[in-house]
């Protein structure tokens, strides 16, 4: 018979790095510790601040692909820490190659929530600009945007410049080619990137060990590559991770690779039934480890999450609900003709004359409500 | 007959092809116990096994060179590539591989693979969800490409793709998927319309309009319009976009004297190019005008709210056609 | 004036990019230390560094996925691929990212990569050596594809194509890279024609003749030949193959109603059905005979003793010509 | 600088099992010594003989190309132990994906000399029917057989077969994305699929270094897949670690990968000139190390190679070099109208009809030499 031999080492719950437990009590960690001295309570209370503003985000693009007003959502439910952790471990000038589902990511780098949900409106396919945020758009083509990392890091190489590149990527992404090929060429040329894998036990449908017979951030050391296995639902230990291996790429020590052991809780996308596939029991041992639920009770614990500070809290998440939902709902749609823009950077003689014949049959049903035709060639 | 939609259709031709031939193994990501993101796999994996519905690691590559092994070993794989946008990994062991293994080897070994591909847009995905890659394959020699465009087809082609010994990429217009429509699935293969046979599935007189996969509805809603205006249109259905079979196209031209082709996919080198200069070397003592083309645009295809600016419709196989019969239309007045 | 091979030229294009701008770099497998294995790049990794000329790992979907990262941190990225062969593992990459970026960010990521492929047959290599892919991207939006014939223009275009701020697909005609010509080293780049212009190579007025690449030199001979005869052609250089530059083709239909295309690759959704079907729709009524394709067959590319009854020839051509003219030839007597 | 970093670390001569020291002393090694108790000094003697004759093949070759009898031939000079000690260890059910490099293991499978020479002479793009020897035709797509081979081995466990597949495989190949998805296949459906890896230091002109930071033998670990380094000159570790993956794929043991460290000691190809990309001193120093040599000192030492013996390895090589020669050079040429052969497996209506057009147009030549325009097909 041939079946996946579904391994379930391929996620032992051992050896995984962690800071602060599932019932929000401190770990101590040799390794990770000295990454994370400086990270007082208020920072904490930071920390704690930005995975509920990314759980209102996810809770309102939900609705809001429910009423018809996103066309598609990926949530990114019970994943808050890995997304938070990472990220607040980057400079400003490092620069960030996203799958689909790091749309808190974007959020907390300072994207536009509106553009942000363009892409997921259908209005456009993406929505902000990479260089304005050192992060490229969301990338469709699972492990595509690996390679886009190295080259972008190795380009920092010869620059001469100390920044990073950070790829995120999925479990079910360590499958494809490209992701091997980036890691061949990130430990040949040393480039000062950082694979990010959110291990999230699930490639829609797919369970994390019909990819990988054993944990993934063994796959790394094979290629030269230093690699941390990390409790993803665990903000400070994701935190600490990360600035290891941004100190490791600053330092001229060139890749390394993060495992962030942790659940995806919602669907793949809003087009997804997990019912289909997976049990209750399985989700209700992961919502136990409930990423914003720890970092609450380890600060309610050390009386630092008074009333006033959870109320900003929730003011902050409020705030960004209300923004998301405005911007969204008030997208403007896309004009015709901009279907043309921006394929060449120049002229370009057949697809001139094929806009030029189309703006030609478009008027001849001559639009009566003001609206434009163009696209911005005009 | 069963009235079935396209899915199910294509569901039935599986599970047929399977219960007909123990060598046929499906492969794919997300086939077995999801049943594929469109369900077209629905319940095969609990009636035939886990050995024979094989949900697959997440590289396209390695389902079709796995495939290929398959193959050799005497298996009739079946993949499914989840969304057009997602065949390019996998398209140097389709090109370099399954299509040139077999003259490769003299013939001794065959590449019995089908692969199924939903195809085309006009379902409000973002990108790389609505592509119409059909041309890169039409245009690579040792493959055979089949689009259906109705629920029987499906069914009768697919089980024909998956017999036949020769690699066949199999395109299904995705947007049709929920169209329901009569199926005989007791049909007698052997009896059935030539997998290579392309189909006259409206007769008319003034104008031929050739179309394959999504846009045949489309192309036979034009047809019922243009009768409307009084404009008879013959629409053919490809249903074999390689080899092309240029029998009922010629026929039709020769009584029509023109042509317009229509797909999804950009102009630059889509399947029209092919048939208008095919048709033009086959019938140019026939022809009143030039072959019309009416498709895609030569753009990435945009976000969904744009995309019905990008997807030929009604209206705009209707201004071919009167392109073709030089009446007034939105290319009047320009020169070429 | 300098009197150089094709490979010298690119050569020379490549060192005038990277002198010119410090930003250009080049990437590939065998490129540095032993300067290509048709040594294009001999001696650049000596003069300018391992940093801008890289030898990089055996992998080419990595070659062009890093230099889009690369293109995304301002560096304008010439890979090359060893062979035509060898280009389908990046496909995904060329299709999904290089072509798509510009205009998935909305204008704000630029992808200003080159990627040099040698290509076509004709030199006695083994399978995968000898391809002709050019029509696959032609067909993909968002890319332009050029193809030089002779050291001048190589010399020209590559830098050009280096200078354009889209991804260029650059194929060099591998058969002809010991031609010599003579080129202009010091030319100035804004007086030169421009890189999407197509070229009348060999003037004349009773069939056009069109071409790229490798054949450029087979027409012309055809050209000689057919004089002889008493059968005047003209033959046109696309130089461009996206976008198709119809200006020349048009204006030299107009006069000789009759046009042959000819290429390497197969006919089947080869260039020529683009320019047959292009062709067609710009000067149908000026056409006398429907355009004639020369191209090799579609077939996986054969053993290289083979090659040359797959490859057109001067023969072949004349043979087209005559089919064009309506003189007896091949076809003559057979319907169609 | 962005340089590759050519990390010697790629191929230490530590770690690396050897059975057969490169002065033809013997070395006892816990782990292999088992897979090999049974080899006799006339099996080593057979071992020897097959090394003798494929030299003598690639010697005939090189020659035949100077002569411009072939188009191009790519040498196995330094690597006869690799593929004689590998494929001494299958059985003749096992099934062989081998690259372009593998023609003295396609002679010792049985495969006609003048068969395997067409495809290097370019009369045919290859030359022995898979399915007679059990062993697929040339790869030239570095990395693709793979990939096939772990889909055969797939196919072996649904046909309840106790038979296994090979992959042979280069240094450089390793790179590729398909070997990757290779092991994440075999791994995840435990196929009995034996990588083996001739890692002979260079990919035409770029060293190993380039492609792996460190040993290759490493990667294949991080998929749960176990390996073994051997000296790939080695005749006997080789075919011991051969026999050892052989015996884990036969019991259900799932795939296994073998690094056989070797050396290419000739040009990547007739068409390649090492000396503008290698130095001397590095070829010495593998002359040394001969996979041949060292087994005839072992047998020469144990005075088992008398003049007898050696004459009849003599007699076989001079016997394959002949037939190697006669048969080449008698290749015919194929026939025109064989261009549209086996394409497909039946009619196709555009390429009949081209086919039919060009045999009329050559028919206007009107050969007269009485050869014959036809294909299979006629
Ligand atoms: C090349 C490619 N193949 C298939 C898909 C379809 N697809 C989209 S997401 C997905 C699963 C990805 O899983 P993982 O990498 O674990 O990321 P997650 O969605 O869990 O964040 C698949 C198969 C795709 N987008 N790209
Ligand atoms: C996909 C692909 N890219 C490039 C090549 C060109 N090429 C042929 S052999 C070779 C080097 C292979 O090196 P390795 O895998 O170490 O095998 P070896 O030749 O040393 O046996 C290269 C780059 C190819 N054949 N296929
Ligand atoms: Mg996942
Ligand atoms: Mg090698």
């Amino acid at each position: 018979m041939l079946e996946a031999s579904a391994n379930s080492g391929a996620s032992p719950q051992t050896g995984i790095h962690q800071l602060i437990a599932a019932d929000g009590t401190s770990v101590a960690d040799g390794e990770l510790d000295p990454f994370v001295a400086d990270v007082d309570d208020a920072q904490l209370v930071r920390l704690y601040s930005d995975m509920v503003a990314i759980r209102r985000i996810d809770v309102e693009a939900t609705a809001l692909q429910r009423q018809g007003q996103l066309a598609l959502w990926p949530p990114m439910l019970g994943q808050e820490a890995s997304q938070v952790g990472s990220l607040r471990a980057l400079g400003g000038d490092d620069f960030i190659f996203p799958t689909y589902r790091e749309n808190g990511v974007a959020y907390l780098r300072g994207a536009d929530l509106a553009g942000i949900m363009s892409t997921w409106r259908g209005s456009a396919n993406t929505g902000w600009d990479p260089y304005k945020f050192n992060m490229a758009t969301p990338q469709i083509i699972i492990g595509s945007q690996t390679l886009h990392a190295t080259g972008y890091a190795m380009g920092l190489v010869l620059d001469g410049k100390e920044t990073l590149s950070i790829a995120y990527l999925g479990d079910g992404a360590t499958s494809q080619g490209d992701v091997h090929e980036s890691m061949v060429f990130a430990a040949s040329f040393q480039a000062p990137v950082i694979f990010f894998c959110q291990n999230n036990h699930w490639a829609i449908s797919e369970p994390v060990g019909l990819q990988a017979h054993v944990p993934i951030a063994g796959r790394a050391p094979g290629y030269g590559i230093p690699s941390l296995r990390v409790d993803g639902n665990d903000v400070l230990a994701v935190l600490a991770a990360t600035r290891w291996a941004a100190a490791r790429a600053r330092s001229g020590g060139g890749p390394s690779f993060i495992e962030a052991v942790t659940y995806r809780m919602g669907a793949h996308t809003t087009a997804d039934d997990p019912t289909r596939y997976r049990g209750v029991t399985e989700l209700e041992e992961w919502g136990a480890k409930d990423p914003i639920a720890r970092v609450k009770a380890l600060l309610q614990g050390r009386g630092k999450l008074d009333d006033d500070a959870e109320a900003a809290v929730a003011r902050r998440a409020d705030a960004v609900a209300a923004e998301l939902r405005e911007g969204t709902i008030n997208l403007p749609d896309p004009a015709p003709l901009s279907v043309f823009d921006n394929v060449y950077t120049t002229e370009h003689a057949i697809l001139d004359r094929q806009r030029d014949h189309y703006e030609r049959y478009l008027a001849g049903f001559a639009p009566t409500d003001g609206t434009t035709l163009e696209g911005s060639r005009s | 007959m069963s009235r079935l939609t396209l899915t199910q259709a294509i569901n039935a031709g599986l599970r047929k092809a399977m219960e007909d031939d123990p060598k046929v193994v499906l492969m794919g990501e997300d086939i077995g116990t999801l049943g594929g993101v469109f369900r077209v796999t629905d319940g095969l994996m609990k009636d035939f096994g886990s050995h024979r519905v094989i949900d697959t690691p997440l590289a396209e590559s390695a389902i079709i060179g796995t495939a290929v092994g398959l193959a050799y070993r005497g298996f009739r794989p079946v993949c499914e590539i989840q969304f057009d946008g997602f065949i390019y990994p996998g398209f140097d062991q389709i090109v370099s591989q399954v299509a040139k293994l077999h003259m490769r080897t003299h013939g001794q070994v065959r590449m019995p693979l089908t692969i199924r591909v939903p195809f085309g847009g006009g379902i409000g995905s973002p990108e790389h969800h609505s592509e119409s890659p059909e041309a890169y394959f039409v245009h690579t020699s040792g493959l055979r490409v089949i689009s259906a465009s109705n629920p029987q087809d499906a069914y009768t082609l697919l089980r024909q793709a998956i017999a036949c010994d020769d690699p066949v990429m199999f395109f299904e217009p995705k947007r049709r998927y929920h169209a329901k429509g009569e199926v005989d699935l007791d049909a007698d293969l052997t009896r059935a319309p030539a997998m290579g046979a392309s189909r006259v599935v409206h007769a008319g007189t003034d104008v031929t309009l050739v179309t394959y996969g999504p846009l045949v509805a489309t192309a036979l809603d034009a047809a019922k319009a243009a009768a409307d205006d009084g404009i008879s249109l013959e629409v053919v259905d490809l249903r074999s976009l390689s080899p092309l079979d240029y029998g009922p196209i010629e026929e039709s031209v020769r009584r029509t004297g023109r042509v317009v082709i229509t797909h999804e996919a950009s102009e630059t080198l889509g399947l029209g190019a092919e048939v208008a200069a095919g048709i033009t070397e086959r019938c140019f003592n026939y022809l009143e005008a030039a072959p019309v083309r009416v498709t895609g645009f030569d753009i990435p295809y945009p976000p969904s709210k744009l995309e019905k600016h990008h997807l030929p419709d009604l209206d705009r196989m209707l201004d071919g056609v009167d392109r073709a019969l030089g009446r007034p239309n939105s290319l009047s007045g320009l020169e070429g």
